[in-house]
This record gives structure tokens, C-alpha cells and sequence, in this order.
């Protein structure tokens, strides 16, 4: 075990994977000499070269594109978005292209692309920089939805995906990179997709959380304590292949259930898993899952407006409350 | 006919008239079936277009990698030489390239280095820029080939890709083939400069203008940006000035266009004037080239054929594809 | 009133527009001469000329953006998008520009875009062209999303998508242009955004759907009759706005939902819908409702696999009958 | 310092002149604030680079339009005038351009026809087109003038936008300010032409390389387009090669450049030389030149009391400017 941040767990899968095997490599803005924005790649222009780390042109489409074309014919490239919020510009390339390709083709080929970056509120960055995409990602078939909320689940979950063979898009928190946590040694450690994690125990509600709205719900968690309510607080960790069972059987235990995240309340994931846990456990239910998200509004420069817009520790608190009648 | 600039075996040459004649076939048939109602979808034809796949694929092996259009059964015919599945994926069945699951616009062959034709126009040539990378990455001397049409050089990928490729040096050789339209648009109306082949400037790499029609023009260019990127040195981009005969699509009431526009493009039908060269350079007797269409005839009649006979893909089996574990992973 | 198609209506309610007012112009693919793929810009060149009927080049992010600047300044664009698959080549232009723009610079500045084209299955075009966009835009903020099921509905609505100041994406459906109906002459003719329809009373059941779904629901409630169940039909018709108070409503008195789209199932409309009629009326509820859509599977080419992806009558009907306890 | 063209009136070059004191000014003052923590966001700085903005704009009306980028102090200060707002939104403020909703990076003024700054690298390309073509289709003679940088001119927006209007003849004057680097990357790591101004001949317009640290070199290239705009002949092109002094953004590293590098071209300063030009030429004496510092220096300090002074937006109206009818409308 070493203590790392959110970001070198990154960084160190990444580096691991790239002595493990010769047809990882990587692709983005600035991940050479720079070491990344956010330095995911720092270092690694001089451990493995420029042929494996690759500086590209701002030119979304077609280097997230020419990642999928690689990883058609057997590489397995790691491509990097600077900002989640650019994910836009390769919509074509990762919905229609990287998405359908082994379906449409049969079966025929596989895609063994990871595009990675980092999304969220934390740096003042305004509205097209502080996006969250997980969403709207999960609607569309074909893709694997990735969200790492500690460093051991950045560094194990990264390591998954660049062995599975599917397309991932793999997102990681920008407020998240100097958060530290202990991460296993271990070259081989992996946390699996598709197993949500109870990060804490309770029996009178479920409260389901991730990235900064994981700390934020066991935050929730200690005030609710106080007053008496034990909350068990659950990170998903993947959102397609999304693990309701663990969710659903917490609800069957507590009969409440809460979601929160980041993303706009409107058909954020919270909602999925909010329609799904009512389909598998609604004779379980006490109340109705209250749905916690961002308002929809595009999020505002303005730190007191970007306040306004996220939820807070208070709203959590409150939607378990409410959940239980206790208002 | 232009000259060719080197020899060409026979063998070569008869496996371009073979093909030619192959993919000219295979669409009158598709057409045919389209009619008839035994095709569904939107069927897009490349005759009048078939030198340029026939020609640039010749010159390729298994594993140079092409990518493909919407319009890209000449492509898929020519780099597998495979017209069953093609035309088994055309109807949708089972025992097609892609199981019945990609239909007309998605004819792809792994094998074979078609990494698959394309229904988003532009949509391939990022795609190829990946596979030539990852020939540059395993020091191969292997070369992507990606075909697109005039209308697709207005796409953000075309500039995108032309200028990635040039930077990485990559073994890409853009083939443009200019038909003079999207759709119902002429190149007038969209693209801001006459020639496509203009716009290699902007990416530091050579352009070269070609007659789409003539076996020779095509394979000169193509022997030139052929060397260039088996030799490291980098992309090309070809404009290949071609025509389709047929509507954009099997529906299309083509009020863009004169029959006399088409007539006249007719005359310059690739095959002929390719079958006029064999014939009047001896290369092949007339007898010879009667045989090969014979036979091309039987091949297509029996990709149909086979195509009419194949199964069904099993509904039950939908999902089989989706992901490498099989059906949705939750 | 007239009978129409439902592609002559939106032609004749775009010409109407542009003869109102001459803000309002059009650019698209294939638009001008050939009139649209699918018609429904027949004759507008010869009535209004190239100069607002405009063919563009294959860019779809720049004729989208140039729209989102024209409107800017005060023009009004009608926008075609020839397969709403291409959406995810104009995505930055839409999600980061035209549902940003107001927002970012202070409610300063109006887009009144319209974005329009068509989706869906119906012509056997695969993967790349018959998917299903609509739920995907309910989760950014700053645009308004109009589904129509109908002539009168696709006329009247698009009227007020036309004369709404902020950006629209209204969405067609293909196997939808064929279909007649009654649509009233009247130029002023206008259906408001934000009301559900009701099309169908019943009370023993709620069916949410829309475009083909619309149809579908109603056979569903035809075999549900005979076999003395009795649905409500009702078409949410706009999804932003979304009128969920007439949905609650009527399931106040149902006390079951079934919500029916040809968009996937996870994270498609319904899962909203089902979320927020489960929050306002979880007590009216005697059944967790049920969402009926397609699978997660990219679209097949071939005709029984794509009828074995999206959902059947038969699968409103079960649905149905699930949710009344009647299996 | 290269000749002009024409003749300017003293007006026009001592405004030229304290606009770029402004906006040097400007940029410092805001890189203190932000090293005191009075800022958030990233703050992008454009010293060194104000020649463009300030003679640009100098020859254009509050009714012709730009566009900007995430570095879009200079742009806008420039096409406004208007320290105040400007430098109130960088602080978030109630009274800022967008009323602390947009920051840094969205600075915009509709009435002054600043249609705004972008985050998205080549996201205000299109947008221009748009505003040229409502230019164009209500008949007036205005031009809309993008800026943008090297690393945008690898965007597929560049290529569909330069297309597009040159297509159809829009006003549009692309102003590409090459400082060299897109981040961290130099343009030989991104970009396939070492003159970005070459690119203009894919799209059949004329395409101009200028000294970006030379008011008369941009003027004259300037004066070229604008005429041909203004008389509806089409888009231009104008590469101006630049540098800027600070880092990308205001914790940059600088990894990528050395500071002989930085020193090199700090010896260009356009201010510097524009000064001596104005002194050398007589247009204007030591002191006027002063007083115009003076007062520049004043008004950013006016313009950063202002912002400091200014009040927060309220959270309670939070969701004001979202939709015309203000809240979300569900
Ligand atoms: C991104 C995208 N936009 C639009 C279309 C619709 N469309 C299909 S083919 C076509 C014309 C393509 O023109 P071109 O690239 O010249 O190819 P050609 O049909 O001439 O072979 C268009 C607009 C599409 N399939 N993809
Ligand atoms: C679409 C997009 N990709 C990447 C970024 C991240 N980014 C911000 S500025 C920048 C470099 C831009 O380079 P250039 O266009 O030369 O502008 P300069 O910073 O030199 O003014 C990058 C990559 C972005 N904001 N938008
Ligand atoms: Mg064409
Ligand atoms: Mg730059």
C-alpha cells in the first residue's frame, strides 16, 4: 500500500500498463512534455517516448477517432480529453463510431479504446468547463461508463479498463486529483466494473453518491447520525455496467433511497438508478427515492452562483429527511 | 488512356478489368433488388466509379488497411474480393460480413484490412489515420487508404485528418472521389475550390488531380503516394474525377442533373475504355475479356443466389455483438 | 382545417413563417433544389429564393453554429439536420454553444434557433441512422425539445418552436412523414409547449408515448379493452418543457404508469417520467411503473433483428398487465 | 516598423496606442489580482499580443462584429472600450459583462458587437459565419472579424467555417494571432504548414502573414480585407505571428520554452514600437505619450476598484438568464 493522490494512481496505472504491454500507448492535448493539465501523464514522455506519448492538435474528432481506427486493428490506445466538456467535439467519433463498430460489423472487431479525462466544478471554470457527461453517455449502447471517486478505485478501475476489451470512456474528477488515499502496490490490482461499493453501513436509508457527492453523502451521513438516522452510503463506481442488485438490496433493508450527484438533476443518473430501484424493490419502498442533482442551469462562474447550482451537504441531508418523513 | 508510368503484369491488369466488371455487376444486380423489393434500406451505388476501388486496391495486400463510405460496396468488393458476403450483407442475412447487422453502408472485412465502410460522411477518415498510425507504431511498411467524395472534404475530419497525418508522418493515401456531388449538391454550391487536390497544400503533403475514369491516371498517382508512404515519408492526398451514374441513391429522383450530363459521362465508362486498352495494346483478346465478364456474370448471379439462400439472422441472438461479453453488460 | 401529411405540414408552416417574418430562413443539406431528403422543403426555393433557402456543405457543426450566430444577432434560422444521428457531429455547437450562450453572457443575448430533422427506425438504415436523440438533450440545460407525434401537432408546434426564443431542437420522426391528419389552416394555428396530451381517457392504466409509441399505445389500449382493462393514452409531446402535472394526474386516478419510447430504455425519457410521477403521486401508485423501450443495443440493419430491439405492441400490452398484476 | 499604407489621423493611432496601454494594463493588473487570490478561473493572458486586437478594431464600427477566445481580455476591452465591465467579470461580479455568469473566458457585449468570447478551442468560428451572414443577408456592408490562435486552426471548425464562407462570400475577416503554441505544444508538434496563412488558398481566398507586433503590418493587411468584405467579394485570411509574454494561463509552468526565448521577444514589444513610431514620426511628443499612460494606468485602476467594489450576483437569482422566460420552464 502506498498513500498516493487521485491523480498519480492515475499516472502509475497508466505506467504500469504501458511496461506491461506494448500496445498501450497514449494520445492527447499537452500529455507530453506537460505531463497533462492536470499531470495524469507526467514523466511518461521520458520513461517511454514520444512515439507512446503523443501530443496532439486540438482536434477532438479525429484523435479520439484515430484512437478508435488503432484499437480496430489491435492497439490499445489511452486517449485523453482535456476537459470532459470536449467530449462534444467527438461525439461522432466515440457515439456513432466507437460505440456501435463491433456491432454493426458483426461481432467482428473488437475496440480497446479508453478515452479518459477529467469533468466537474472545482476551478472556477464556468459553463463549458464544468460539465458532467456520465449521463449522458449511458443512454447510448456500446460504451462501458467509468467513475472513479478514490484514488484505489482510479488506480484499480484504470486498470480494468485498459484491459477490457470494449470501449471506455473513463471520467475522473477534477476536484478530485489532490485528494490522497491509499492505493495497493500491487501491478495487478484491479477493482471490477460493474460492482457498486458500500462505502458505509446504516439501515434506515440508502443514500447513493459519487465523486465529490461521495464525501458530501458521508458528510450527510455524520449530521444525519446526530440526529439519530443511520444512512449507508453506496458509490456505484461504474455506470454502465451499472450494479442496481447492491443498491436494491440496501433499499429492501433501509426503504429509502437517495441520489445524488453532481450532474443536473433532470436525467441524471440518479434518475436510472432512482426508476430501476422502484421497478426491483418498490413493495420496499416507504417513499418515493428523492433524486438530488445540480439545478438546470448552465453552471455559473460565479462561486456563490456555482454554490447555487451543486448541491450542498444540507440538500442531501434534507432529501434523506424528507425520505423518511422527518421534516 | 493516359500511359503508365511502369509495367504492369497482365495478371495485374486482368484482376483490375475482373474486378471492375465485378463491382458493375454486383450493383446492376443490388439495383435490380432494390426494385424488386428483396433490399431494403438506402442502397447506394458506385457505377461509373468502379476504376478507382479496382485500381487502388491492386496495388494493396491483406494488410494495408482501407476504410469505406456509404457508397462503399466497390470498396468492400475490391479489398476482399468476396462478393457472397457482400452481397449476403446487403440483404441483410446472416452469412454476411456483418451478420445482417450493418447492411449496405457498413460492408467491413477485419481480415482483409477493410476496416469498415462508413454512414457518417467523414466520418472513416479519422478511422484511418488510427489504423496507419498503428501500422507507423509497429514499424511496418503497411499503408491505410481511406475513400471519401468531394462532399466529405467539407467535413472537419477531412482537415482534421489531413493535417494529423501529415504532422505524424503517417502512411495514409487520401483517395477523394470527386463525383461532382453530395447528394443533390454540386461541388459549386459546397466546396470553395475546383480542384480538391489544392487543399494537400495546406497540409505540406503532394495532391495529385487524376482522372477517376482511367485505370492509369489513378495507378500513376497512386504508385507515387505509394512509395512515399511505404517509405516513411508520409500522406498524399489523390483527387480522383469520377461521376456516378446512378442516383445518390436507389430512390433518388435526381433533379440536379441532365440526362445529357449523365450521357456524356457515360461515354467515358471506365470499363470500356479500360477493356479498349487491353484490347488495343493486346494484352487481352477480345475473347479473353468475353470470358472474364462471363464469368464475373456467374459470380455475381451466384453471390445473389447465395444471399437469396442464406438464413436469416436469429433474433433470439440480437444482442450477440453488442459487447466482447456478448449482450449488455448489466 | 386540411388533411395533411405530416411532412407538408412543417413544409407549409415553415413557409408560412418565412412569408410572416424575414428573420426566419432555412439552410440544410439538400435542402434548396432537391428540397429536402424527405421533402419537407419542397417548392421553398421557388417561393423564397437561395438566399434564405440555403444549401449547405457537409459541416454540420458550422451550419449549426452559424445558425446559433445568425440568431445572436437576430435572424431566425431554421436549421436542418438531414438524420438526427449527425446531432453528435453539431453537439459542441448545441450543448456548449446555442444551450450555453444566454446563460454564459448574462441573459444578454436571445438564440432563437431551431434545429430540426428526423429519426428513428422505418427505412432500414442501421446503426448510424435511426437512433433516438431526444433523451439525451433533456439532460443539458438551455434548450427546449419538441416531440410531435402528429401533422397537427408537428405544425402547431413547430410554429411555436419558430416564433420561441430560445433555441429548439425539434425532432421528426421518418416513418411519421407519410402519416395524414387533420391540420387547421389557420396561419396562426399554434400548439403551446409544456402540455401533455391527453389522447386517450381511460382509468385503469397510464401509457406515456410518443411518435410510433403514440400508435403503438393506442392498439395496446384497443387489445387492453378487450380484455376489460382500460388505458389512458397520453403523448408528453414536448420533453423540455415537460408537462409531467397532466401525467401525475391522470396516474392519480389510474394509479399505474407504462412509459413506451423507441429510444433505449435506460436513460430514456421514461426513466424520467417514471421518476417524477413516482416522487408527486407515490402513493396513488399501486404498481412501480413500467418503462418499455428499446434495448440496449446498437440498431441492427436487419428487419427482424431491429423489430427484436425496439418495443412491440405485445410489449406495451404485458407491460400493461404487469403493472395491473394481471400476468 | 513596416510603412503604412494610407494615412492615418492622429486620432486613429493614439487611440491604437492607448488601447494597447489599456489592455497591457489591463492583463497586469489582473495576473496580480489573481496571484493575490482576488480571482478564480483561469485567466488567460494576451501580453504581448495587443497590437491585434487594439489596430483591428481601431478600423471597425460598434455594428460590425467579432468573436473571441479563451483569451479574449484584449478583444474585447478593445471592441467595447469599456475597462469596467471587463474587469468586473473577471472578478464575477454583478456589473460585469455577463453578470459574473460567464467569467474570464465568456467576456461578450452584443450592443458593441462582441458576440463573444469561447472556451471551446474553434468554437467561435461558426458563430462568426453566422454573424457574417446576417450581415450579409440584410444587405449592409459590416464584416464579423474571428479571433482565434494557431492551435484552433487545426479544429475542423477552422476548415468548415473558412468553407463556408468562402462558399458564399461572407464578410468575414479571419484573424489568426500565431503565438507559436497551443498550451504546451509548439505548432511543429500540431501544425503541418509552418505559415498558418497558407490555408487560405483551400478555400480560394487571399491569406496574409503580418508581423502581429507591428500595428502598420496588421493595418495594411487589414485595410486589404476589409475592403474586399466591405465590397462583398468574400473572406480573407490574416496570420498574424505573435507571442505572449506570461504563461498559458496564470499557473503555467512554462516547461515548453525558455526564457531566452520570452526575452527575445519581449525586444518586440508592439507598444515599445509603436511608440517609437509615433515619437520618431512626430505624430506625437514624450509627454502626450506619457499623459496617455498615465491616464490608461488610472483607468485600469478605476476599472479594478470598480470590480472590487462591485457587488456579488445573488444567489437567489441564480437561474436569471437561463431560458427568455428566465427559470428552467418545467
Ligand atoms: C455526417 C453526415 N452528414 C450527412 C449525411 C447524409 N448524406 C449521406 S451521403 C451524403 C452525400 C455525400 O457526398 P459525398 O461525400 O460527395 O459522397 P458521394 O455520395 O458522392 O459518394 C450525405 C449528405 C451523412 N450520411 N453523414
Ligand atoms: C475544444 C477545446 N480543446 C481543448 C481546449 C483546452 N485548451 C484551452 S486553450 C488551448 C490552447 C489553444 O491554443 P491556441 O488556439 O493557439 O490559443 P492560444 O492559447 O495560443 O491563444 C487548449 C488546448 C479547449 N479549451 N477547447
Ligand atoms: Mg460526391
Ligand atoms: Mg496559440
Amino acid at each position: 500500500m502506498s498513500i498516493k493522490t487521485y491523480a498519480v494512481a492515475i499516472r502509475d496505472v497508466l505506467a504500469q500498463e504501458m511496461r506491461r504491454d506494448q500496445n498501450v500507448f497514449l494520445m492527447g492535448e499537452d500529455i507530453a512534455e506537460q505531463g497533462g493539465i492536470f499531470g495524469c501523464t507526467r514523466d511518461l514522455l521520458q520513461e517511454f517516448g514520444d512515439k507512446r506519448v503523443r501530443n496532439t492538435p486540438i482536434s477532438e474528432n479525429t484523435f479520439v477517432g484515430a484512437g478508435v481506427g488503432a484499437a480496430s486493428v489491435g492497439m490499445r490506445p489511452v486517449v485523453e480529453l482535456m476537459y470532459m466538456d470536449f467530449l462534444y467535439l467527438a461525439m461522432d467519433q466515440i457515439l456513432n463510431q466507437a460505440a456501435k463498430m463491433r456491432y454493426m460489423f458483426g461481432g467482428k472487431v473488437k475496440v480497446p479504446l479508453v478515452v479518459r479525462g477529467q469533468q466537474g466544478i472545482g476551478r472556477g471554470n464556468a459553463g463549458q468547463h464544468s460539465q458532467s457527461v456520465e449521463s449522458l453517455l449511458m443512454h447510448i449502447p456500446g460504451l462501458k461508463v467509468v467513475c472513479p471517486s478514490t484514488p484505489a478505485d482510479a488506480a484499480g478501475l484504470l486498470r480494468t479498463a485498459i484491459r477490457d476489451d470494449n470501449p471506455v470512456v473513463f471520467i475522473e474528477h477534477k476536484a478530485l486529483y489532490a485528494t490522497k488515499g491509499e492505493v495497493p502496490d500491487d501491478p495487478e490490482f484491479s477493482v471490477p466494473f460493474g460492482k457498486s461499493n458500500v462505502v458505509r453501513e446504516g439501515k434506515d436509508v440508502t443514500i447513493v453518491g459519487n465523486y465529490l457527492y461521495l464525501g458530501k453523502a458521508l458528510e450527510a451521513a455524520d449530521l444525519l447520525e446526530k440526529e439519530g438516522i443511520s444512512a449507508e452510503v453506496i458509490d456505484p463506481r461504474t455506470l454502465v455496467p451499472l450494479d442496481t442488485d447492491t443498491i436494491v438490496e440496501s433499499v429492501r433493508k433501509t426503504g429509502r433511497l437517495v441520489t445524488v450527484h453532481e450532474a443536473h438533476r433532470t436525467m441524471g443518473f440518479g434518475t436510472e438508478i432512482a426508476a430501476q430501484v422502484t421497478e426491483k424493490a418498490f413493495k420496499y419502498l416507504d417513499a418515493p427515492p428523492a433524486r438530488v442533482g445540480a439545478k438546470m442551469c448552465t453552471l455559473p462562474f460565479n462561486l456563490g452562483l456555482e454554490n447555487a447550482v451543486v448541491p450542498q451537504v444540507a440538500d442531501i441531508v434534507e432529501a434523506a429527511k424528507s425520505v423518511l418523513y422527518r421534516m | 488512356m493516359t500511359k503508365p508510368d511502369k509495367k504492369y503484369s497482365r495478371e495485374t491488369l486482368l484482376n483490375i478489368y475482373t474486378v471492375m466488371k465485378q463491382i458493375r455487376l454486383f450493383e446492376e444486380t443490388a439495383f435490380r433488388f432494390f426494385q424488386e423489393n428483396k433490399l431494403r434500406g438506402s442502397v447506394h451505388l458506385c457505377i461509373g466509379q468502379e476504376a478507382i476501388s479496382a485500381s487502388v486496391t491492386e496495388l494493396l495486400d491483406d494488410d494495408d488497411y482501407i476504410t469505406s463510405t456509404h457508397r462503399g460496396h466497390g470498396h468492400g468488393i475490391a479489398k476482399s474480393r468476396d462478393l457472397k458476403s457482400a452481397f449476403a450483407e446487403l440483404m441483410g442475412k446472416q452469412t454476411g460480413f456483418c451478420h445482417g447487422r450493418g447492411g449496405s453502408m457498413h460492408i467491413c472485412d477485419l481480415d482483409k484490412g477493410n476496416l469498415g465502410a462508413n454512414a457518417i460522411v467523414g466520418g472513416g477518415l479519422p478511422i484511418a489515420v488510427g489504423g496507419a498510425l498503428a501500422q507507423k507504431m509497429r514499424n511496418t511498411d503497411r499503408v491505410t487508404v481511406p475513400f471519401f467524395s468531394d462532399g466529405a472534404s467539407n467535413q472537419g475530419t477531412f482537415h482534421e485528418s489531413m493535417n494529423l497525418a501529415s504532422v505524424w508522418k503517417l502512411p495514409v493515401i487520401f483517395v477523394c472521389e470527386n463525383n461532382g456531388f453530395g447528394i443533390s449538391v454540386p461541388i459549386s454550391q459546397s466546396t470553395s475550390v475546383k480542384d480538391i487536390a489544392v487543399r494537400a497544400s495546406a497540409y505540406d503533403m503532394p495532391g495529385y488531380v487524376v482522372d477517376g475514369n482511367d485505370v492509369f491516371s489513378i495507378l500513376n498517382a497512386f504508385e507515387k503516394a505509394l512509395s512515399r508512404a511505404r517509405a516513411g515519408e508520409g500522406p498524399s492526398l489523390i483527387e480522383a474525377k469520377t461521376y456516378r451514374w446512378k442516383g445518390h441513391w436507389t430512390g433518388d429522383p435526381e433533379v440536379y442533373r441532365t440526362r445529357e450530363e449523365v450521357a456524356a459521362w457515360m461515354e467515358k465508362c471506365p470499363i470500356k475504355r479500360f477493356r479498349e486498352y487491353l484490347l488495343s495494346n493486346k494484352i487481352a483478346k477480345e475473347e479473353e475479356l468475353d470470358a472474364i465478364d462471363e464469368q464475373a456474370a456467374a459470380d455475381v448471379a451466384e453471390a445473389a443466389q447465395f444471399a437469396l439462400d442464406s438464413p436469416e439472422p436469429d433474433p433470439a441472438h440480437v444482442m450477440d455483438g453488442m459487447y466482447v461479453e456478448g449482450a449488455y453488460p448489466i
